[in-house]
């Protein structure tokens, strides 16, 4: 085997929220590789940062007995997911590795795709991007710079997937479990975000480590209630204080 | 007979004024329609088939700050001389993978530093000529400061599009009979060499005295061949 | 008088020939008297209506409780109170627009409300069986927030008695010159009846003021009536005992579709009093085409609620949404959706377009058979999977397990002859005891309208007065 | 019609072609005026395109903002035309004929409207020509599925339907002004008319046109504002959105809002033609009772939307509708929404002194439609703010000026297209007025004299 096979995985990604410690290393790392604008204060006044990974506070019990929890919140990559048939011009489809993905360039931005979306993970370019002029070389080549008049959101790091399975082809091997990391995956310093194939069809020797987690008893899924059927799976958070030590979101 | 004369004089005389007063706007407003019709239609038609209509950059050269010949370096039979007119060389048959060293492992083909280029041109190559006096000024062989060349670009692909090299290049030497504008023979190969693959978007680069983009290289060309090589056409596979 | 009878017999374009002030009196009350097919026809619907308490009975004892059986008897009252609920309003719409042709018709449309009372006599046996509102801290979905226990229970018979009561005073206060004349051109009992119920009506213009803000009262309380109690109806009896439906336009459609059914009845009716009630003279193309066009209009109509619902649970894709769309459409009542689709919908809509069959007189009522029969169909499919609903599921956020389908047994379908056959009976009494074509509404149509010759063609001088 | 009075053919062409043979004092300053509010807006359009969104007050998550608001406030507007020429034509309700033409017209104007706010309140509009399926070389089709491709060509086919319906009847006007001009405008009008002479297979198939036209354009009237609810009912994640009420509650409040800014221009047009004779007290008193019927049927609606957005008992739906209906500054918004919609215009539509007096139904209207605006805003940006609980920038929409001032634009520029259209048509149409005079006569019954209609015989 030597062209490179598409359609073979399924990608996810399981987040164990009881690892999360609020960090935010993942925001900035991913913020990094994917080449998100710098958001600056004007931006948040105005509500328009932009973080395709962003960690979300929320507080559990009732006071006194009240907790600050911590949730990384991504684009869930729904299977069924409400962007993606509201878009006139297929700028946001499902691809067939299970990735609900968004092409820049054929995105007209009518923005319908944000009001569509419960998670709130898809951001509009309201400005043409600016970098100061040193940052002008960091950026990742393999990324397009988004223009502005354009939505866009977390890819899985798209241009890892590619690069390893290309990788993978050259050499004429399997792609490894655990081969391709997320930059943040890479950078999560408890462990966090765990990336991997998850398709349950896959007949597979090594079941792959994301692919092990996602029947935890812990495992959860964001909103239950729309039937998204996202590919990110939380893990709930462990709380020795209560009954049975698991509790949900 | 006089009467039937009055008769269509006076059929004439009696034409309807809105049939007057229409014909000069129908007249006008038809070619307009035309005009505008035929504009829409010319843009439909190069969008379907993908060509673009040649100017702004397609198959028009470039002049390069250094008049480098693809003859004389990859091409067979004499060449005239490109900083010595009059002159001509024997094709030295050079393989595209000598210069071009990444496009069979990386995304880029990449252009070769200008030491691989002095690395021959120190010694070959007549001191009179006025093209290869900027090369070695450029590689530091002379007293003046050395300075980068800036070549420039011919195949450019919008920013939006990923495109690498290497499974490219991987794919065609294992199906020769896909390659495109080869020469003859190439087709029928069981294995072909990298450098007999490079044709099929860029021509017979080895006969250009100036490198011009042959193929418009626009979507449509590359789904078309992704289509019929059963390769994947995600949008995701060059767009991300 | 009998000469040109028969020219009206067949359908024609030509403008029928107005009878006088008296012979429309005459005629009229004459036609109440009752014969021996009627007799009959009376006994066998009285044996059916009772043969449909039976049901009801049989049904009580045989599965007490259980609610799941019980939704054949609550989708023949829900469609009692659409086919009987929206006729009346046939009568009221029209005259508050001034249109003309609907005056032969007002008197049957409005007799329909009489059917109020076997609506209102069937909820008696479905208030005891719905599920309390809260249970065990949970509430059901339910368009009361802090209400008592019982208050759905409460407010749905009040609203349907309300409704019946409104329709009869409608349906009496319109009929009050016509006793007058019961009394003045008849013998016997009818004459006795008329001079009591016709309050001494003289027609004076105070009498005949009163008796035109009446209707337009009651008129416009009846229609208000009507959407509140299809409103706490269709979800008190159907919405809340689905977890997850919510449907926002499910009132208006059952509004709507009452309409449609009121059309149709009225239609069937007029065709009933045409054919067997020696009415030819006074119910002509005009009623029936313009019910045609009603009808036809009205079938769109239910389309486009049924569709504005429908793409809403199906774009939206919820768990919710999908759970209604398997419950009602896919899943066990897929050939009930399947028949009711096509009756109410596709097959008037294809029928009712053809001229030949809009313009004639037995065409729309042919029509209104097919669409009657498919309401029936419809408040099925949509009440009886409701009600098969596990009562411990019906507080959950969404229905997880689709029940299946459940099939009518003998005294659901003792129940459902019985309470249409006890609904028509009291029609056909009614139609004895006073006239089935208002007789001041026509006697008013042929002074208010005259042909005249316009220009090089004929026309009508239509009178409009304030 | 016991406003009716006998108009000499004579009078009617000269009293209705004012505008066109002796124009007003006041057209002129009033266009020129109007036209340096258009051209700043286009100005305004242009730097929107050259900058990009950021210069509007949308952020995350609200995306949709007061320019889609004033998209569905027009297309409503839009629905009057119909309701009044179709319906009311097949209806044969003869109070119709001197507004069918101005309502038409509001209809295309408005849709034109309408149709460019989604347009500049998109991201990269010079690449809106993807709507349309035209692109085979990349294989990629429009999304049938997205209500936003349906919309595009709902309002397009309402449009095209409305221009001719329009131009249909405008044809025997055309023809009576080329025969009263003289010098290019006679030139301009022969050409329109297309030799338009009234004989009696034009007029045949001039009625069969529109008769055809109305029935065709009615699933067109409601399908446009069914596509456009369904714009929003079809997303599951934002509260309050996802109603399967939307369709016809649009439609019915399109039409309340519709027949109101028809009663606000046919004040205006009595006011400014001084058209007493022919916009009578009673047309108003008609449109009215209509507008009763329609305004309660529309709070009915309202109050179901309301209502089954609360049965679910859930947490963000609940937390919605409390911020939208108690929270302060909606609150207030709220109350003025309902009072304007509904609770100040209708009681007093049902006093018939109101019902005839010409200021009242102005300003009445001209309420309800602040009213329906507000209604769109509330159905649009609050269920945008308060979405789902991950909104961790819960930052209130604050439209920026220039999005308040292309909505008070929108509104110059219907006025200037409706004012340049009024200086060469005649606004309300001749021929329908004529034919009025011969159909309606009065007939003696018994005492009293009562109006009445010559039908054609069914």
């Amino acid at each position: 085997m030597t062209t490179e096979v598409f359609g073979k995985h399924k990608w996810g990604m399981v987040v164990d929220v009881d690892r999360c410690t609020g960090c935010q290393a993942c925001v900035l790392a991913c913020q990094v590789e994917n080449n998100v604008p710098l958001n600056t204060q004007e931006r948040y006044e105005r509500a328009r940062g932009m973080a395709w990974i962003r960690v979300e506070r929320y507080w559990e019990g009732e006071f006194p007995d009240v907790k600050a929890r911590f949730i990384p919140i991504l684009c869930q990559h729904c299977e069924n997911a409400p962007c993606e048939p509201v878009c006139p011009v297929f700028a946001t489809y499902h691809n067939p590795e299970g990735m609900n993905v968004q092409i820049y360039n054929r995105c007209v931005g009518t923005r319908y795709c944000a009001n569509g979306c419960p998670y709130i993970v898809r951001f509009f370019n309201y400005w043409e991007p600016v970098w100061p002029e040193s940052f002008r070389n960091h950026l990742n080549p393999d990324v397009t710079v988004r223009s502005r008049g354009i939505m866009e959101k977390c890819s899985f790091c798209m241009q890892r997937i590619r690069r390893g399975v290309r990788n993978a082809a050259k050499e004429n091997r399997e792609l490894e479990d655990g081969e391709i990391q997320t930059a943040c995956q890479q950078a999560c310093p408890t462990d966090a975000l765990v990336f991997g194939d998850i398709d349950p069809d896959n007949n597979r020797t090594n079941p792959g480590r994301a692919y092990s987690m996602i029947n935890d008893d812990r495992a959860y899924t964001l909103l239950p209630r729309l039937n998204t059927d996202p590919n990110v799976i939380y893990l709930a958070k462990v709380d020795p204080d209560r009954e049975g030590g698991a509790g949900g979101h | 007979m006089a009467s039937l004369l009055e008769f269509i004089k006076e059929k004439h005389r009696t034409t309807p004024l809105w049939i007057k007063a229409l014909a000069p706007v129908l007249l006008l407003g038809g070619l307009a329609v035309f005009a505008v019709t035929g504009a829409v239609t010319a843009f439909v038609i190069t969008a379907w088939l993908g060509q673009p209509i040649p100017v702004l950059g397609f198959d028009q050269t470039v002049k390069q700050p250094i008049a480098f010949p693809h003859t004389i370096h990859a091409g067979t039979g004499l060449f005239p001389s490109t900083g010595l007119p009059g002159q001509f060389i024997d094709g030295l048959e050079m393989d595209c993978t000598f210069c071009h060293r990444t496009v069979t492992s990386q995304a880029n083909a990449g252009v070769p530093p200008v030491a691989l280029c002095s690395y021959c041109h120190k010694v070959i190559g007549p001191e009179e000529n006025p093209e290869l006096a900027k090369l070695r000024k450029a590689a530091g062989l002379t007293e003046e400061d050395p300075s980068p060349i800036n070549w420039k670009r011919v195949h450019r692909l919008p920013d939006h599009v990923r495109f690498v090299h290497e499974p490219h290049i991987r794919y065609l030497t294992q199906h020769p009979s896909e390659i495109r504008n080869a020469a003859p023979g190439v087709n029928q190969l069981s294995e072909a060499l990298p450098s007999q693959v490079c044709s099929t978007c860029h021509g017979d680069v080895a006969s250009m005295l100036e490198v011009k983009q042959v193929e418009a290289l626009k979507m449509g060309q590359c789904v078309d061949c992704h289509r019929e090589n059963e390769a994947p056409t995600d949008c995701t596979v060059c767009h991300h | 008088m009998a000469t040109d009878r028969h020219s009206h017999t067949e359908v024609s374009h030509e403008h029928p020939s107005a009878p006088s002030a008296g012979e429309v009196v005459e005629d009229l009350v004459a036609a109440t008297g009752a014969g021996v097919t009627f007799r009959r026809v009376a006994y066998i619907l009285g044996f059916l209506a009772v043969l449909g308490v039976v049901g009801v009975i049989g049904k009580a004892v045989t599965v007490g409780g259980d609610t799941t059986k019980w939704g054949y008897v609550a989708a023949v009252m829900a469609f009692l109170l659409t086919a009987g609920g929206g006729a009346p309003m046939v009568a009221i719409a029209p005259a508050l627009a001034k249109a003309n042709w609907v005056r032969p018709a007002s008197r049957i449309a409005a007799m329909f409300s009489l059917i109020g009372i076997v609506t209102s006599l069937l909820l008696i046996p479905l208030l005891v069986l719905l599920p309390s509102l809260v249970v065990e801290e949970t509430r059901r979905r339910s368009v009361w927030f802090e209400a008592p226990v019982y208050s759905p229970h409460v407010w749905g018979m009040m609203a349907l008695v309300g409704l019946t009561v409104t329709g009869l005073a409608l349906f009496y206060a319109s009929a009050l010159p016509d006793f007058a004349a019961m009394r003045d051109h008849s013998t016997g009992w009818r004459q006795r009846w008329g001079e009591k119920l016709s309050r001494g009506w003289r027609g004076t213009d105070v009498q005949w003021r009163s008796l035109r803000m009446r209707i337009g009262m009651f008129g416009t309380l009846y229609f208000l009536l009507l959407v509140f109690t299809h409103f706490l109806i269709s979800t008190d009896f159907a919405m809340s005992m689905v977890p997850g439906w919510r449907d926002a336009i499910f009132p208006m459609y059952h509004s709507v579709s009452s309409l449609q059914a009121g059309i149709a009845s009225v239609t069937l009716a007029l065709w009933v009093a045409r054919r067997y009630g020696g009415l030819e003279r006074y119910l002509h193309l005009d009623q029936f085409w313009a019910l045609g066009k009603l009808l036809f209009a009205f079938s769109l109509l239910w389309f486009y609620f049924f569709f504005s619902a429908f793409i809403v649970f199906w774009y939206g894709r919820a768990n919710a949404d999908i759970a209604f769309l398997d419950l009602l459409i896919r899943g066990p009542m897929v050939y009930g959706f399947a028949t009711a689709f096509v009756l109410c919908f596709f097959a008037p809509w294809w029928l009712l377009i053809w001229n030949r069959l809009r313009v004639s007189v037995n065409g729309p009522a042919a029509v209104a058979v097919v669409v009657l029969f498919g309401l029936l169909v419809d408040r099925v499919r949509l009440y009886v999977p409701s009600w098969s609903v596990p009562g411990d599921r019906i507080h959950d956020s969404y229905l997880t397990d689709i029940p299946a389908t459940i099939w009518p047994d003998a005294f659901d379908i003792l129940t459902i002859i019985g309470a249409v056959s006890a609904a028509v009976l009291l029609m056909l009494l009614a139609s004895r005891a006073v006239p089935a074509v208002s007789i001041w509404e026509v006697q008013q149509m042929n002074l208010l309208s005259r042909p005249v010759q316009f220009l090089r063609t004929h026309g009508v001088l239509v009178a409009k007065p304030d | 019609m016991q406003q009716r009075r006998d108009l000499s053919q004579t009078h009617t062409n000269r009293v209705l072609l004012n505008s066109q043979l002796n124009t007003p004092s006041w057209w002129l300053p009033t266009v020129i005026l109007l036209g340096i509010v258009v051209i700043i807006g286009w100005v305004v359009i242009g730097f929107i395109l050259n900058k990009g969104l950021g210069v509007t007050g949308l952020s995350r998550p609200v995306f949709w903002g007061l320019m889609i608001v004033t998209f569905v406030f027009w297309v409503g507007i839009s629905h009057a035309g119909i309701m009044i020429s179709a319906i009311l034509r097949l209806t044969q309700a003869e109070w119709r004929r001197p507004v069918t033409r101005a309502a038409e017209l509001l209809t295309v104007f408005s849709l034109l409207t309408a149709l460019l706010f989604p347009l500049i309140h998109e991201g990269r509009p010079w690449r809106a020509y993807w709507y349309a399926p035209y692109d085979f070389a990349r294989g990629i089709f429009p999304s049938v599925r997205s209500p936003l491709v349906w919309d595009p060509s709902a309002i397009g086919t309402y449009l095209t339907g409305s221009t001719l319906f329009l131009y249909v009847a405008l044809l025997p006007d055309l023809g009576n002004l080329r025969d009263r001009t003289t010098g290019w405008q006679k030139v301009f009008y022969t050409m329109l008319a297309l030799g338009w002479r009234g004989n009696p297979r034009q007029w045949k198939l001039q009625t069969i046109g529109g008769i055809l036209l109305s029935a065709l354009m009615l699933p067109i009237f409601v399908s446009v504002h069914s596509i456009v609810s369904w714009d929003f009912a079809v997303t599951t994640g934002v509260e309050g959105w996802h109603s399967t009420i939307f369709a016809p509650y649009f439609v019915i409040g399109a039409v309340h809002s519709g027949v109101s800014a028809v009663v606000t221009m046919m004040a205006l047009m009595r006011w400014l033609w001084k058209w007493g004779d022919f916009i009578r007290p009673e047309h108003f008193d008609a449109l009215a009772r209509l507008l009763i019927v329609v305004a309660t049927g529309w709070l009915g609606f309202t109050f179901l939307e309301l209502i089954f957005a609360l049965y679910t008992l859930e947490g963000p739906e609940l937390a919605l509708r409390e911020m939208q209906i108690f929270s302060w500054p909606w609150n207030v918004w709220f109350i003025v929404f309902l009072l304007t919609g509904y609770f100040i215009p209708v009681p007093l539509w049902l006093f018939k002194k109101v019902r005839n007096n010409i200021a009242m139904m102005f300003w009445t209207s001209i309420l309800v439609n602040i009213g329906m605006w507000l209604e769109r805003f509330f159905i649009v940006v609050p269920g945008l703010a308060r979405k789902t609980p991950f909104t961790f920038a819960w930052e209130s929409y604050k439209p920026s000026p220039i999005e308040w001032f292309l909505l008070g634009w929108s509104v110059a520029w219907v006025s200037f297209l409706m004012l340049l259209f009024a200086r060469f048509f005649p606004l309300v149409p001749l021929f329908e007025q004529k034919e009025s005079q011969v159909f309606t006569t009065n007939v003696k019954i018994g005492r009293a004299s009562v109006p009445a209609i010559i039908r054609e015989q069914e």
